[in-house]
């Protein structure tokens, strides 16, 4: 069983001070020390980003891949040894812009992970510029005007794919988020996380107070998460009050159980000398 | 009498079912003990344009289709007026006489024998689908080519289901009977080509394409997860390799993209399988980062280039070496690879083997460039020996549980800068990777001395890979050692180049060639040798630049004397390029 | 006034014969005829695949560009020269799969273009392989077991990405589809219509008899397109009953206009000779 | 005393304003009439780490940094540890002396002056930010280099808003007067270093970056769509041309990725307009399928590629030239492009000009290669000349209405292989293009003739453009016709050899330098004529491979003599630079 200091890096934290990421951080480690895996059982997969960093800060198996593509990265090793808890950390440029086009993929295919957004609606590492998630009006040195375009609503995307389990969270109540990330790899099949994640240094709107003004608990109001229907419909609300929680699970199964050759074994586990291809070949004789 | 020797094409519209006629009839030759060539031209299009197969079969060992037709099977008009100029003298054309009227006087070629065959009456009369005309046809060219109309009877058992098989079998025997029928006074009396079951019966041969051979390359190289989007002409390797995902216990993934299936295949390795995928050039595109990606994370996968003709779309369906310099320096920054060209089946088969093992014991991509016309072509080749490439898979550990004594890291300095490797998930040990330039835990690194050892890391390796490549067939030298010229080439030319061998050395010694198999690293001792005894030299290549030639010049410091050179598309042909040589002797 | 037999072209069709594309052709050349607009005027883009063919066989300005890259096309066609009418055909692959990284993003930009999806649920071209869009267990090339994946909901997606004119048609009713191309054209805007293009040769469930026993109109049975929960509600239905027709339109400011410096003018036509760049150079002394 | 020649380093966290206190020290600098070269140094976090400006000025012309530090303002003490070795004897170091306790003795180093100032103490007493400590350190080091207070005032006033230069203006004077004060009997008694303003002033002068002067090139060639996403080094681009999109009529969008913007590119272009996108390795990966399409099609665009150093997401802050190969090879198949690599800011605004004209006369690709520490480094230049670089946008015809007697092909086969472009909304023309490969106009085709007479065509431009490129600046020599040696480089390494060179060629003529302007097509003949009278060539570069002697071997055959490579993410220093090519010598 894991605990906290074991999963501390000897690596530096190089985020800024006060950023919401620490909250997502205390979250994911507090999550695994709950949930009891093993450090060595775990893989944490992220994108290029500040959020990207999470592979330097937690001590369990990491890939720091490219920008934009946690979602793919992640499918193949889930895929292949699916024994291991497979998370993902990216960024709301990395997943709903660089790499929109996985995200509907990945969940409409349920692939057994997690994925955590570390949504602060700015590109945070290149200096703060406009992301999809980004509030129309927001002026960046990329849209010094304001920006043009709505925002994208990656909880109602995830809904629209057929998300099996598809949250928000806030990294000012790590307390919840912590809450949010057990239930979240404790699903089987894709979970999604979008969490509000102030970026203290180029967001000037979406800050900590803007947020603590506006977030409640779906789960205090009675939230029905087996409605689809509802879900959809509770993340439509933006302004005065936003919901975090769960806004919608289902059973249903992974990508992975639909494929009888990998359902209960490792991939990684099976030899692959002597493989017999003797009867393709006869085929083509 | 022209035993055993013979060119033959059939043609018609997109889904008339050329391609699997074609197919029946180079199989049903194979199994006549012929050895057997057959390639296909398409375009892209589903249905209509005009498509043709040409199967050619020979006693001898045969390495790629001909110049000429001696029998064109005509599924249309069309196909006649498109091809006559193809045809030798003294061929035939077999046809439907009630839809297509033609004189030999019309057709302008003298010599040309007619064997009009009532083709859709016939497929009428057995109340079967139109698509039938074509084994009708077939079976009327075995009647007149005197063949074995058994030997077809049993590959379509082989090949469909029964019910399928039965009516293909009375359409065959239709055609056949009306050949021989006619024959003895004018179809086959008159023909001169004949096919005759050889004693030395190839039971042993396969009838293989290019792009089946890299696929069963990879299940027999234990390749467990292959993720792929569609692309012609690497389309079929993900048809192949998800008709046999479940025998295998591999995963095959039709992914949303060219920069998914990568990524997914990029981290099916870090978890521990060896992986691939393939595409041809907008596809690999959109793999470069990718593929950066895992030179930088030391992450061995498989990557099938299958050129066709660009730049851009280009022309889908036709054939391309195009594509070599950006194989060779894709995605940004430097890091070892290798690109491997195999110029046949049977190399496309090892040569994907020996690409897992590079890619395994130097943890680095392995690139493999075939193109449309090797991927696409089919070709009758000895079963392959099954234990000739094992199974190498570098320093990977799979043992449950970490032994070392140290902390574990991926990215240990070395003397050869091959680090362990273990897999996630294993016991008492942390693998961490980064894209970023990282220190020997994979932690994120912008020190700029270890950004030198990391590089240098890296490019130990290929220190290491290029003295091991000493041990595998980077090239292969055919033909006598003195020779008039010395051809140059690499991949999918191997055919037509050995060919044109044939006919160039029929006297004298005149030509020998250097197929270069290893494009990346270059293997500069191999051909410096080869040139430095050539009196001559020629590159052969299905591009406009002169690819080779340019990693000859960059590699050797010297010129070839002369390129041959074509990017229309298609294909070399033998005597063709046999005389594109000879002008330059 | 441009007439069917201006645009026809001299190129030899290459569709199999009876495919749904025949019908999307027949409407959208017919909406071009019934705008009046004048064919020098319109540019179409097109991806690759069956599809991207139409730029072959319509008589008008066209790019044929790249697999799955319709909208970046299009939309710097349409920012830079306005006074066009530009029209996007896209396949479902080239559309949902390839290219859906930038779906979100044209429609919440709101460009002011339209986008005709030819959606046979398979990749025709390269000779039918499972799509974004193929329906659960479908059996092709690429998936001999059947989809393992929920297929995707491109109305759906396009609603929640706050779609300003979202349609659906069906090429197996040319009239029907015409009138919402116009419409569709009309509209100031990002228009998207997904057509059900039977593929007569790869898709053998989704056929005409499939779509004639389904499909019924929104707009005969009072569909209130300006209700955006209802149009989602309607985007759900697939069974029984599949609605075709306007699922939703409102009027929204197109990106265009929100950008002073092009609002009203073709920047092809502003002279670049002279360029007054003092006042920045100024600046940095 | 030494007199108007100074290397001055700012050095601090990341946050603490350390590359604006640079700027602004340097621009006092060049208003009081000096040379001044600013580079920075940071890594890849928002704050904290460790970051560094280097602002070096002279009353002679500069073209880089130098290999020392005259006088260190250290924001912390990490600075001081990490750099004091790099201070020259009789160099000083400002810091906060009630923070930072340092002696001499600990310092390790003899003969460096140490100047506590109470930065901190001062900031509180001020009620200010603690960010405008670098401010108090300036006036501080303005005092005692005993410069003029003014002119740094001044540039306060036009960089910021009153109220914020208020402050600004009243902590430097805090500092400058702690400085004066102290200084009698301590401080500028003390230290050699003296800044004075010359007589020469350098109005018109600018003070600017790399990529400024590429965005400022786009601009005044009449560029009217930018469309990016963000990627260091080339973000600077985005955000010069989105402030003033507004005021040159220029669409500037940030695109959901590089993909949808080198797209967006293309259609601006095929529309009518100058169309210009940027990026770095990854991004430019993702472009690559992009570029082959213009390539196709026709299309001019622009791609400025900003290298840093690779592979993959190596270290995103920092240089190299690791991507020259990959630029000129980039997309399958194969067609013409320019690849031009400024190797200065006054380049980089004339040749970004040029690459217009290049792209719109010759319907093509063209990319500017540049790299972090060019696009990012400031130097003072001349204000650019503008009509030296005309407008030429080819044969596009911008008439509203089409005049052509036969109906309008945009990819018509012509002599020099280039077809009149109009603009799609034209009257009376379809303009109709396509990434298949197409006949004249634009339709489809697969034909093999057409398909060969297509890539001619466009290899006939490549042919009018390396002719017309004898009427460019290709490539550039600096220095002696006769000297020990010949120095060849592209890109940023530019600056760093000619300090070198001043300092090899100080009593005789050792060196002399060809600079590579345009990498591709190479100018094979400019190169050649300079090897041919070399007595020793030596390449310098920002990679581990020498991609430069590789295209040397290749298109010339020949070798150069030696190599000195730097890959370990910065820039070269002239001193050891030229220590460097001492010893080859
Ligand atoms: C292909 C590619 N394009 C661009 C970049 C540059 N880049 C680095 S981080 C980043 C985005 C950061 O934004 P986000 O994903 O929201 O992460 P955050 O820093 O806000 O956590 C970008 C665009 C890159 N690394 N790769
Ligand atoms: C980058 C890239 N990947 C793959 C291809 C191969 N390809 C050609 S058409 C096509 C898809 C066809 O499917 P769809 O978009 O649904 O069009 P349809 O043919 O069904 O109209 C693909 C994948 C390509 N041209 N480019
Ligand atoms: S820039 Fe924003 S997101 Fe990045 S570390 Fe700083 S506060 Fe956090
Ligand atoms: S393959 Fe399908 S979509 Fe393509 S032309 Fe044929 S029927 Fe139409
Ligand atoms: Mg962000
Ligand atoms: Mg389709």
């Amino acid at each position: 069983m894991v605990t906290l200091e074991d999963l501390r890096t000897p690596k530096k934290n190089t985020w800024c001070p006060g950023c919401g990421n620490f909250g997502i951080l205390r979250a994911f480690t507090s999550a695994l020390v709950q949930l009891g895996v093993e450090k060595d059982q775990v893989v944490i997969v992220s994108g290029i980003g500040c959020h990207g960093k999470m592979v330097n800060y937690v001590d369990v198996n990491g890939f720091h891949g490219i920008h934009g593509r946690v979602l793919p990265l992640a499918t193949g090793i889930e895929l292949t040894k699916p024994s291991l808890t497979v998370v993902g950390f990216a960024g709301d440029a990395d997943c709903y812009d660089e790499g929109w086009g996985h995200f509907s993929h990945a969940i409409r295919r349920n692939i057994d992970m997690t994925l955590i957004v570390h949504d602060n609606m700015v590109l945070g590492l290149t200096t703060g510029q406009t992301t999809a998630t980004s509030q129309k009006g927001f002026k960046t040195k990329s849209t010094p005007h304001g920006s043009i375009a709505s925002p994208l609503n990656p909880v109602m995307h995830a809904l629209v794919s057929n998300g099996t389990f598809v949250a928000r969270g806030y990294s000012g109540d790590v307390k919840h988020l912590t809450s949010l990330i057990v239930e979240a790899i404790k699903h089987e099949g894709f979970s999604f996380i979008d969490v509000f994640q102030p970026c203290v240094t180029f967001n000037y709107l979406n800050t900590f107070d803007w947020y603590k003004a506006r977030v409640y608990k779906l789960q205090e109001e009675g939230h029905d998460v087996t409605d689809r229907q509802m879900a959809l419909k509770k993340s439509m609300e933006w302004g005065e009050r936003i919901p975090i929680g769960i806004f919608y699970q289902e059973e249903s199964p992974s990508y992975r159980e639909s494929l009888p050759q990998i359902k209960d074994i490792n991939l990684t586990e099976t030899s692959i000398e002597n493989i017999d291809i003797d009867p393709i070949l006869q085929s083509m004789t | 009498m022209i035993l055993n020797q013979i060119s033959v094409m059939i043609g018609g519209e997109a889904g008339a079912g050329i391609a699997r006629s074609g197919f029946l009839f180079a199989k049903t030759c194979m199994r006549g003990g012929l050895h057997v060539f057959g390639t296909n031209d398409y375009q892209s299009l589903i249905r209509g344009g005009h498509n043709f197969y040409i199967v050619r079969a020979d006693a001898e060992e045969i390495y790629s289709q001909a110049d000429t037709i001696d029998l064109l099977l005509a599924l249309n008009q069309e196909t006649i007026l498109l091809h006559r100029n193809e045809l030798t003298h003294g061929g035939g054309i077999i046809y439907d006489g009630e839809e297509v009227e033609l004189s030999e006087d019309e057709m302008g070629i003298n010599n040309v024998r007619l064997y009009p065959v009532p083709l859709k009456s016939m497929v009428k009369e057995l109340e079967a689908r139109p698509i039938m005309r074509n084994t009708v046809a077939l079976g009327a060219a075995i009647g007149l080519l005197n063949f074995d109309l058994k030997i077809f009877n049993g590959i379509i058992k082989d090949t469909f289901k029964e019910e399928i098989a039965k009516i293909n079998i009375a359409a065959a025997k239709m055609g056949f009977d009306y050949a021989c029928d006619f024959s003895r006074d004018q179809f086959i009396g008159d023909f001169e080509y004949h096919l005759k079951k050889t004693k030395g019966s190839r039971k042993k041969h396969l009838f293989i394409a290019g792009n089946e051979a890299v696929g069963l390359g990879a299940i027999q190289a234990g390749c467990k997860f292959y993720s792929a989007y569609p692309m012609t002409p690497a389309t079929p390797i993900l048809h192949f390799l998800a008709e046999h995902e479940r025998d295998y216990g591999m995963i095959v993934i039709h992914a949303e993209s060219e920069i998914s299936a990568i990524n997914m295949v990029a981290g099916a390795s870090y978890a521990g399988v060896r992986a691939m995928t393939a595409t041809s050039g907008g596809g690999f595109c959109l793999m470069t980062e990718g593929l950066g990606m895992t030179g930088m994370t030391e992450t061995p996968v498989v990557i099938v280039l299958t050129q066709r003709t660009g730049p851009s779309t280009g022309l889908p369906t036709y054939t391309s070496q195009g594509d070599l310099r950006f194989a060779i320096h894709a995605s940004q920054g430097e890091f070892p690879r290798v690109v491997i060209a195999p110029g046949d089946m049977e190399e496309c088969f090892y040569k994907t083997m020996e690409a897992f093992n590079l890619a395994e014991k130097y943890q680095i991509p392995a690139i493999i460039i075939t193109d449309k016309f090797l991927a696409e072509s089919y070709s009758s080749v000895k079963s392959f020996d099954l234990n000739r490439i094992g199974i190498d898979r570098g320093l990977l550990s799979t043992q449950l549980e970490y032994a070392g004594k140290e902390a574990y890291q991926r990215h240990k300095l070395t003397g050869d800068g091959i680090s362990l490797r273990i897999m996630p998930g294993t016991k008492g040990a942390i693998v961490r990777t980064n894209a970023d330039e990282h220190d020997e835990s994979g932690y994120t690194t912008e020190d700029p001395a270890l950004t030198v050892e990391m590089a240098d890391k890296r490019f130990k390796k290929l220190n290491a890979l290029i003295k091991d490549l000493e041990n595998y067939e980077t090239t292969k030298f055919f033909g006598p050692k003195e020779a008039e010229v010395t051809i140059l080439g690499w991949g999918s030319t191997k055919g037509p180049i050995r060919e044109a061998m044939k006919l160039l050395n029929k006297e004298e010694s005149r030509s020998n060639y250097l197929q270069i198999l290893c494009l990346c690293p270059f293997p500069v001792a191999n051909v410096q040798g080869v040139l430095d005894s050539a009196k001559l030299t020629v590159v052969v290549e299905n591009n406009r630049t002169s690819q080779l030639s340019g990693l000859i010049r960059e590699n050797l410091l010297r010129d070839v004397d002369h390129k041959i050179l074509k990017y229309d598309g298609r294909q070399f042909n033998p005597q063709d390029l046999s005389q594109k040589i000879q002008e330059v002797l």
